[in-house]
Order: structure tokens, then C-alpha cells, then sequence
């Protein structure tokens, strides 16, 4: 750990503000994809079991 | 009952996301206020109570014609009228929801609005302390106004003008219990004032609201 | 093959997938090794003391800002003219993504502001742009998430977004106009003599391609899920239909 | 349950439209209103509703026993079928949607967003919030307009089963509703003349002039 | 004067509601749409008078020739019946409204606010506005909703001398108008089945998948 | 194309007197805000310019959210869309009956609050100039946010957020010109701002909105 000096609370807190407000949108964007692939793969299941009953 | 507050919150958050506009549209005019009167921070931050007051209170002021409006347009507010619902928990239940959607997130944002206009924490304390106490009577009187204003197309300037002259005594105490307690002074007195508008606004609108509501019916 | 073969949703979903990984492995690098040096591995600016390594969020985040305003303006233009669907998600992809770095810029920037100016916030034109650069990427997001209609939501902010880029230009004028600034000037010039010094350019300069990847990725993931969300949507309406 | 009322005027707006109303409606019985365009159907349902209060005349029953429903729809255009229903379900306090669902085959379109509908189903939809509110007298204003054959069939049902259920229904309405055995009564002869109309006004003394 | 449709789709929202639709009304000709509630007679005239683009097909005669009444009347509440109409005769720059006054008898009600009419009144104000565009093809959708028989005459009467001009007229109606020269074309059988729809849209493309 | 202009003008008047209240809403903003940040005479006059802009936009704002939605809500706009006049015409029209209802009644009463906050002369006179070249880039630009949000029920704080932005320069550059002005320095460079964008606006944003209103109604 480098000597932050007098500034070590300025600097620490906008790398953890940067860090958590990119973890965050990371975060969101990843959970969107996977509700969004799931409800894509669900739609896909009920229309081929459809196709396959006609 | 909780019918009425959950259908007009889900309403609120389903036509664009009622909460954030209030908050965005908050956070727009303590932007304008700057760039209208120049940047000088001792300033800005001398006028910082005041302006977002006055603020809050145009955040309530641009929903309010749409508290019963859109009911009043499709024929609800009719039906809520001969429902068994008495009107006048109806006209609580939607101030509560004006307040939720506006009052209550404008309050938690201040603290954040307060950075922009240079005010000191000492301050910004006060600020929240008034909103909170104050916000609720806004509301109370919006919806007064919307229910003495249903039923008019293009309300929304009428409304604006027959509430703003009902928001004065809120304001005026509340900016002053602000800038008391940024100066330092004792804010209390004002402070109290704000509840007991408050107060005698929950105790008493209701009543007026729901007979504004019954004549416009008529 | 013309390069508009990839606005296909189709192709794009093919060639993003391929391209995704690498991206975000890449970014991943780019942004430890950046960081890592900046924070760890540089002495302190003889001025600013240790806060001189908030530059290495400060800055990138700041061009990411700008940019990512820069491409939805790009692909807005694209979907009104050529009316490639991908394109048009791929805009609502990267608002998200621009509004969060617009957001580090201002934080940091106010943290910084505090030991440097002795004010989170000083009405700054460089800083007030960046507020209004903010407030316009919320009521493009307002406006996306308001209309029901994709391709009348694509529309509409596209049309905004291209309204809204020449005011955004016109206030960034006209806040210079209004108040002189605090501001560092630009210190990524050609010009060598304004340069920081090397010591902080190069890890700086590692650091924003961590962020240009990083971007990158993310609206690749988030314009993949944008398309199967459309997917999905037409798929429902089909079923409806039938 | 007997609901009657005795020479009752009403009035729309500034206007005394009707007067000297007189029927009455017992349960199991349904009472057609018919008349011209701007004979005064709206007005006097609005008055039975308790909306309007009378100008004059008795209404024996307690406003409360009325459901009506209006000319306009009253459905929020964001919300979908169940959640339009749901609310008033829970305002009337009868809680469950499932009798109006099925008696105005809604099953299909629950999940729908209101401003999705076709005008008859909106139709079909208001129709249907009859069924929640457990009131005795139904006031309804051209409940089937816009309703297609097979609909204005379910509509009729709906009806039957309320009046066999003892209920009433006041219904105005131009066309064929599909309900034979309903009186039928003209609006038209209640039409308010100057000198019939009952003097609420105080400015309209003599001694004023 | 001939205005005809070939395999037209149209869509409302998102949902492709009907395709393949084919048809051909010449002048002096009168075209009535039946069907089912929701099946998509709205979807159709929204379409022919171009305020939603075809998803495929083609109309072989300008929007610009459409006159178009849809199921909302759009009157201006605060104005008067004649301000009304004065108010699009002067945007479709015929000017004179008495033909349309004279034609639905509105001459009682010139004076008086829009919003102060029966639901019957104003439906004939806003089908008056018809006789004001000058248009050569009416696109009507449930005109005689609220109106009484007297009315529903008029309509007919003013739809007759339309057609006897060279006009001609397509009307979605479920319930009898009075028209019994025109022809009656069932859009229940255009209904778009999922095979059937055209794919305008890129996201259905199977290879998505 | 008058036809328009007059009905639109009718309505205004008719419905609860269209020019009367948008400069009743800026009396009671210019009343509110000394109870916001307290009586002391020298700073009011300081930041009187700023408020009366601020103010005026705010009064602009509050009108805008009706120019198109309650003809889209009784069916006028559809028949508009299929009448012969243009919609680039028509959106022009919309555009300047609203100055004509707001815009120029506030120009015209600036002076008058002026004098409340205690604003000299000189500087009134730059108000006045500033405002008269400037209020129609806001009736224009509120015109286009309508034009966005036609269609969206409670659309009114949502055409603030997407409008309010835009506003900004016109704002900086108006406030700025009266702030020189009643400085004694030289403030026609902001002004030419001003009316440079005023006359952009003029000349592009028709086709802008006419788009909008198209997009919209499909
Ligand atoms: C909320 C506040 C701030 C915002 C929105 C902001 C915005 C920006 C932007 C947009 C850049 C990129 C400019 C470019 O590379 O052309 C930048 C760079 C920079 N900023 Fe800030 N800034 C803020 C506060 C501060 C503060 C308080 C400091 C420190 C005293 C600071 C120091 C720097 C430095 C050193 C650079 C790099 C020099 C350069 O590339 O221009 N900034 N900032
Ligand atoms: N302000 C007014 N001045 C004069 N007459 C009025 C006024 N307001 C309403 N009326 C008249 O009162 C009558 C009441 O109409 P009402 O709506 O009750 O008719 P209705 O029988 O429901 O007709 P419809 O079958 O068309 O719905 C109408 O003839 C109307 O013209
Ligand atoms: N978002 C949507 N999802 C699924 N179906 C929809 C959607 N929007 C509309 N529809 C359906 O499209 C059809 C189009 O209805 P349209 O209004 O054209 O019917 P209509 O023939 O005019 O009926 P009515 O006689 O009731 O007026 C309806 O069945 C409606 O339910
Ligand atoms: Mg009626
Ligand atoms: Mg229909």
C-alpha cells in the first residue's frame, strides 16, 4: 500500500466510489442478460412445443 | 382502501417512472437557478434554502393537475364517487400518493441538491428536518387545489395559481427555519410552525377536498 | 460483404458472441494493469500530492462520457437513415453505460475538487457541461423507458438525441461564456510541453484503453440483451396473434 | 327491493332537462329507457346515481344501491385487464374477479394492457365491473354500444341472471338489447317545459324584474 | 374514382392484426365492414387512412383522398358547435358549413358548447364534419354509435347523397344502418394467423434462435 | 393555417383565460421567492434578472405538457395528421399560438416585477429585449419536447426533463445579457446568442417536431 499522505481519504474514496459504481452497472448489466436469455429460452421452448403439436 | 394507494402508486410508476421525474426535474432547476443569477458561490449558497425550497414546492405545484385528472377524464373519479368508498379517505389516499411520489423523494434528494448550491452540512440538516415536516402539507394542499380545479381543461396553470398563495405560510416558515438554523439561531419556532400546518392540514383538508370533489361532480 | 451485414441482428448476435469474451478479458487487463501501476507504481505530483491518482478514473471516465454520447449520436443517425435495428438498441445499450461514467467523472471530480478548490462543487464551466451532458442522458433514458413502442421509442430518441446534441454543444458555449473556470486545461494534447509528465501519461494511457474496452463490452452484453429482449417481445406478440 | 322515485326533476349543468318523473322498478325487473337524442336519458341516470342531486322530487331509495356505468369507460389505459378489475373489486370489497371474468369471457385478455383492447372489449371489460360491485340496481347508459352480436348476447345474461338474482336494472339505450320481457319507458314525456319546471332558482322570482 | 386494397397487413402496436386483405370499392359505392369485436375493422381504417403504415401490400389511392371518423368524436369541449365546425372548414378550405348544419339539423345547436350535447348530439356534430372535408372516400368507423333512429336516417340519407356524387364510402358497423344497397365484406376471415404474417420483423428471423 | 392559430387562440382564452394565468404564475414566482431568500433588497436586485428568467421558462414549462396532448386525447390530432395542412405547419402554429399566450404576456409584464425586485431601469430594459428575443426559442423548443411526449398520460414532468436541458443556453445567454447589461458592459454579444438561436430554432425545429408528432401517431 502506497503512502497516500494527508489526501489517503480523498483518493481511497473515489476509487471505492469509481469501483463500486462500475461494479454496479457490471453487475446489472450481467443479471439483465441472464434474466433476458431465460426468458428468451422459455418463450423458444413454448413455441416449439407448439410447433410440434400442430 | 389500500386499493385506491396501490393502484395510483403502480399508475405513478408505470406511466415513466413517477418517482424519478420529480426528483430529475428538482435536480434540473438547481441547475437554472445558477446559471440565472451567476456563479457565485457565497451567494448561491446564501439563497440555497430558499431556492430549493421553492423548488419542492414547483415539483409538487407540476404533478398536481394530474391527481385527479386522468380519473376525472375517463370516468373513474365518477364511479369512485358512487363507490363505497367515502371520498373523503379517497382524497387522503391520493395526497398520500402525490406525497409518496413527490414530497417523499424530494426530501431524501436534498442533501445531494444541497452540495450543488454550496450549503453546509449544519444547514442541509435543517433543510431535511423542514422538508419532512413540510412536504406532507403540500401535497394536502395540491390535492385541494387539483379537486377544486377538476373537471377544467388545462387546469394546470389555474391549479398552480390558487395553491401557490396556500403554500406561502409553509414556505415562509419553513425557508425561515432553514436559514435560522444555518445562521446558527434557534429554528425551532418556525419549525413547529411547519408542523402545526401540517397537522391541521391532515386534520382538516380532507373534508374540503372531498366536498370540492362532490361540487365539481354535480 | 458491406459492413451493414453486421446491423443484422442476426450476424451481430454471431460475431458479438465471438468477439464478447476477448473484449472483456481484455478490458479486464487493460484496466488492472492501468490501475494497479497508477495507484501503486507512481510517485505523487509535487502540487497535488497523491490525489494526482484520481486521474487515472477521473479522465477516462470523463472521455467514456463523451464518447459514449458521441456513438449514440452515430448510431441514432444510423437507424433514422438506414433503419438498422441493431443499431437503434445498440444506442439504448450504451446510455446506461454513458450515464455511469458521466456519474464517476462528476464523483470523483467533486472529491477531487475538495482538497484541490475547497468545494465538492464550484459552478466551474467544465463541471456544469458535464451536469447538463448528465441531465441529458436521463431524459434519454426517461424517454426510452416511457414509450411502449420500440421502433416509435427508437424514433423519438433519436430525434432527441440529435436535437439534443447540438444544445448540448451550444451549452458547452455558452457556460464558457458564463463563467471563466478553475479547470485543468486538456493535458493529452500533441503538444508536448502542456503533456502531464511520463510518469503518470503512460499508466493514464493504459488505463483509458481499459475504459474504451471496458465500454465496449458492455454495450456489446447489453445490445446482445437488448436483441433478446426484442426477440422475445415478438415472439409473444406472434403467439398472441395466433 | 322496490325502487321508485316520485316527480323528480333534474337538471344538467345549468338546465332543468326533465320533470315530473315518475316509475318505479321492483326487484327481478328491468326498465328500458328510450327516447330521442338529447331526450334526457344520461341526465337522469346521473341523478338515480346520486351523481347530480335532483332538482326537485323524492328518490326512495338510498343512492348506495346503485352501480352505474357511464357513457366513458373508466379504465386505466396502463393497467392490464386484472389489475382494471382487482382495484374495483377490492374497492366494492367483493374481492374476487372471477364472476365477471367468466360471465363477459375475459379469460383471454387478463393480462392485457387496457389501451390494448378493442373498443368492444374496453366495452366488454366496463361491462363486467357490474358483476364486483354486489349492488342491487344496475343504472346503465348504452351499455352495448360498440358490442358485437355474441357480446350483447352475454351482456343480456348477465342481466337476466342479476334480475333473477332479484336485482334491477335502468337501462337507456337506442337499440335492441336482446331483453324481451323489459319495460319499456319514454323519456320523452318528462321533457321539461318552462312553465313545468319547478323554480329552484331564486333569481328566477318575478318581483325581481 | 375506384380505391382498392391488395394483400394489404396491417398492424396496430406490435401485433400484426390482419393480412392478405383485399378489396375494391369504386364511386357511387358503399363498402360495410362486419366482424366479431377485436377483429380488427379499427386496425383496417387506421390503415386506409394512412395514420398507420401497411406492414406490407399496397393502397393504390393517396391517403390524401381518405376522410377518416374514428370511434373518439374530436370536439373541442369549450367551443361552440359552430366554432367547431368552422374550425375544419377552414382547415380543409371548403369554408361554408351550412351543408353540414342543414344535413344532420344542427341549426338548434349552433350556439351552444360541444360539451353541453347529448352523447347522440355530438356524434352528429362530429359526422356532420364529414360533409365539410370534401373528400371522395368516407372511412367511418361505428358512425351511428348513440345515435336514434331518426338519426341513424340522417346518416343514411347523408351517406346516399355522398355515394349519388361519385363518393365512396367504407363503414365499420355492428349494428344495422340503414344502407341497404352496400356491400358487406366480413374482416373476420383476413384475421393474420402466425403463419400467415408477414415478417417485417428482423427479430423473428428464425436463425436468431 | 389561420384556422389553427385562431381555434388554438379561442380555446386559450375560453379555457380559463389562457393569458392571464401564465403571467399570474410569474407574479406569484417573483412574490415567492423574496419569502424563499429573505428581504434583503441589494441581493434581490442582484439575482432579480436571473429569477425573471428562470421565471419565465418556468411559466412556459408549466403550459407545455397541453399544446398537443388534449387534441391526441379527443381525436383531434389523428384528424389533424389527415387533413390537408402540413404538420411542419402545424407544429409552427402550435409553437407560436403558445408565445403568443405565454411568451408575450410575460415580456410585457417583466418590467412590472421587475420594479418588485427591486431592478432598475437600465437593466429592465435589457430584460425586456433579452426576454422578447428569447421566449420564442422556448415556446419552440417546449413544442418539440410536446411533440415527444404526445401519447404518454401524465407526460408532464417528462417533457421537463427532455425540455429543460435545452433551454439552457437560452437561459445562460439571456440572464448573462441583462447581468451585463445592468452592469453598464457591453451584452449584445450574448444577445446575438440569443436571437441566433431563436432564428435556428425557427428554421429547423418545425421539421423536428412535425417528425415527432408523425413517429407518434403511427
Ligand atoms: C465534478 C467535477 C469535474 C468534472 C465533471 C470534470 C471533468 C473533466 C473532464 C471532462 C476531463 C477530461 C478533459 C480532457 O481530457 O479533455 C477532465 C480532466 C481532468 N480533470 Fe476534471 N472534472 C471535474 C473536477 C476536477 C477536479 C476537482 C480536478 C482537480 C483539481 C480535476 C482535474 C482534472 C485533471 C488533472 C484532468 C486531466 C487533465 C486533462 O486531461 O484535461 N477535475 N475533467
Ligand atoms: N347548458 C345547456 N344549455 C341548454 N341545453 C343543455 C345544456 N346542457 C345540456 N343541455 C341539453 O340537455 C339535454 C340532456 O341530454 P342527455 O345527455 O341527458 O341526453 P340523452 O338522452 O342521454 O341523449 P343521448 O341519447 O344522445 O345520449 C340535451 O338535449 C342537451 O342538449
Ligand atoms: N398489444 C397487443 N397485443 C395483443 N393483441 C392486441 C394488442 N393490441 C391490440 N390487439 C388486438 O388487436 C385487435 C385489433 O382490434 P381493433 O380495434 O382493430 O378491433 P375492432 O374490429 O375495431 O373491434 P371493435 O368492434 O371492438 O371496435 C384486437 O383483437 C386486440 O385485442
Ligand atoms: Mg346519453
Ligand atoms: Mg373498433
Amino acid at each position: 500500500m502506497p503512502d497516500l499522505g494527508k489526501y489517503a481519504d480523498t483518493v481511497l474514496s473515489s476509487y471505492a466510489v469509481s469501483i463500486a459504481l462500475l461494479a454496479g452497472l457490471v453487475v446489472m448489466s450481467i443479471w439483465q442478460s441472464k434474466r433476458a436469455k431465460a426468458r428468451l429460452a422459455e418463450v423458444e421452448a413454448r413455441r416449439k412445443s407448439d410447433a410440434a403439436r400442430q | 382502501m389500500i386499493a385506491l394507494l396501490r393502484r395510483d402508486l403502480m399508475l405513478a410508476i408505470r406511466v415513466g417512472g413517477g418517482f424519478g421525474l420529480g426528483l430529475a426535474f428538482f435536480l434540473i432547476l438547481v441547475v437554472l437557478v445558477p446559471f440565472g443569477v451567476g456563479p457565485n458561490a457565497e451567494m448561491l449558497s446564501r439563497i440555497a434554502p430558499g431556492i430549493l425550497w421553492v423548488g419542492a414546492l414547483l415539483a409538487c405545484l407540476l404533478s398536481l393537475d394530474r391527481i385527479f385528472q386522468l380519473d376525472f377524464e375517463d370516468g373513474t373519479l365518477d364511479l369512485l364517487a358512487t363507490s363505497p368508498l367515502p371520498l373523503e379517505a379517497a382524497a387522503t389516499l391520493k395526497a398520500l400518493s402525490h406525497w409518496l411520489t413527490t414530497g417523499l423523494p424530494l426530501t431524501l434528494a436534498a442533501p445531494v441538491l444541497g452540495v450543488l448550491l454550496n450549503m453546509d452540512a449544519q444547514a442541509t440538516a435543517w433543510l431535511i428536518t423542514s422538508l419532512a415536516l413540510g412536504t406532507p402539507a403540500l401535497s394536502m394542499l395540491g390535492t385541494f387545489g387539483a379537486a377544486l380545479t377538476v373537471g377544467l381543461k388545462r387546469g394546470g396553470l389555474l391549479i398552480s395559481l390558487l395553491v401557490l398563495p396556500l403554500y406561502m405560510p409553509t414556505l415562509i416558515f419553513g425557508a425561515e427555519a432553514v436559514r435560522r438554523g444555518a445562521d446558527g439561531l434557534a429554528a425551532t419556532t418556525p419549525l413547529l410552525f411547519v408542523a402545526a400546518i401540517t397537522a391541521g392540514c391532515a386534520a382538516l383538508l380532507p373534508f374540503a377536498t372531498a366536498a370540492a370533489l362532490r361540487m365539481n361532480l354535480r | 460483404m458491406s459492413i451493414w451485414e453486421y446491423a443484422n441482428p442476426t450476424r451481430f448476435m454471431q460475431t458479438s458472441g465471438k468477439l464478447l469474451p476477448a473484449v472483456t478479458v481484455l478490458s479486464l487487463v487493460c484496466l488492472v494493469v492501468g490501475l494497479v501501476w497508477g495507484f501503486f507504481f507512481t510517485p505523487d505530483d509535487f502540487r497535488q500530492g497523491s490525489t494526482v491518482k484520481i486521474i487515472y478514473l477521473h479522465v477516462p471516465s470523463a472521455l467514456m462520457a463523451i464518447n459514449a454520447w458521441l456513438m449514440m449520436l452515430v448510431c441514432s443517425l444510423i437507424w433514422l437513415i438506414r433503419r438498422h435495428h441493431v443499431s437503434a438498441l445498440a444506442a439504448k445499450a450504451a446510455a446506461p453505460v454513458g450515464v455511469t461514467m458521466t456519474l464517476i467523472a462528476l464523483a470523483t471530480g467533486a472529491i477531487w475538487g475538495e482538497p484541490m478548490w475547497g468545494t465538492y462543487w464550484a459552478w466551474d464551466p467544465r463541471l456544469t457541461s458535464f451536469l447538463i451532458l448528465f441531465l441529458f442522458y436521463l431524459g434519454y433514458i426517461a424517454l426510452w423507458a416511457a414509450i411502449e413502442n420500440p421502433d416509435t421509442a427508437a424514433d423519438l430518441t433519436s430525434v432527441l438525441c440529435l436535437v439534443g446534441s447540438v444544445f448540448a454543444l451550444l451549452s458547452r458555449y455558452a457556460v464558457n461564456f458564463w463563467n471563466q473556470g478553475l479547470h485543468q486545461g486538456a493535458s493529452l494534447s500533441l503538444d508536448k510541453e502542456e503533456n502531464v509528465a511520463d510518469v503518470f501519461y503512460f499508466p493514464l494511457l493504459v488505463s483509458i484503453a481499459g475504459f474504451v474496452l471496458l465500454f465496449l463490452a458492455l454495450v456489446l452484453l447489453r445490445t446482445r440483451t437488448e436483441i433478446r429482449a426484442r426477440r422475445t417481445a415478438a415472439l409473444v406478440a406472434q403467439e398472441r396473434m395466433a | 327491493m322496490e325502487f321508485s322515485v316520485q316527480n323528480l326533476a333534474c337538471r344538467r349543468g345549468p338546465v332543468t332537462v326533465l320533470s315530473d318523473v315518475c316509475f318505479s322498478v321492483s326487484g327481478g325487473e328491468a326498465l328500458i329507457l328510450r327516447g330521442p337524442n338529447g331526450a334526457g336519458k344520461t341526465t337522469l341516470l346521473r341523478c338515480l346515481a346520486g351523481l347530480t342531486p335532483p332538482v326537485s322530487g323524492t328518490l326512495n331509495t338510498s343512492c348506495d344501491d346503485v352501480a352505474y356505468a357511464a357513457h366513458a369507460d373508466g379504465l386505466k389505459a396502463q393497467l392490464s385487464v386484472a389489475e382494471n378489475l382487482q382495484f374495483w373489486a377490492d374497492i366494492f370489497g367483493t374481492g374476487d374477479i372471477r364472476p365477471a371474468v367468466e360471465a363477459f369471457d375475459l379469460g383471454d385478455l387478463l393480462t392485457r394492457r387496457a389501451q390494448d383492447l378493442s373498443a368492444g372489449q374496453k366495452r366488454r371489460l366496463s361491462l363486467s365491473r357490474l358483476l364486483l360491485t354486489g349492488r342491487p340496481v344496475w343504472a346503465l347508459d348504452e351499455p352495448t354500444v360498440s358490442l358485437d352480436t355474441e357480446n350483447v348476447a352475454r351482456f343480456a345474461a348477465a342481466v337476466t341472471a342479476h334480475l333473477d338474482a332479484g336485482g334491477a336494472a335502468i337501462i337507456a339505450t337506442h337499440i335492441d338489447l336482446g331483453l324481451p320481457a323489459a319495460r319499456v319507458l319514454d323519456v320523452g314525456q318528462f321533457k321539461a317545459t318552462r312553465a313545468a319546471a319547478p323554480e329552484s332558482d331564486p333569481f328566477l322570482d318575478e318581483a325581481l324584474s
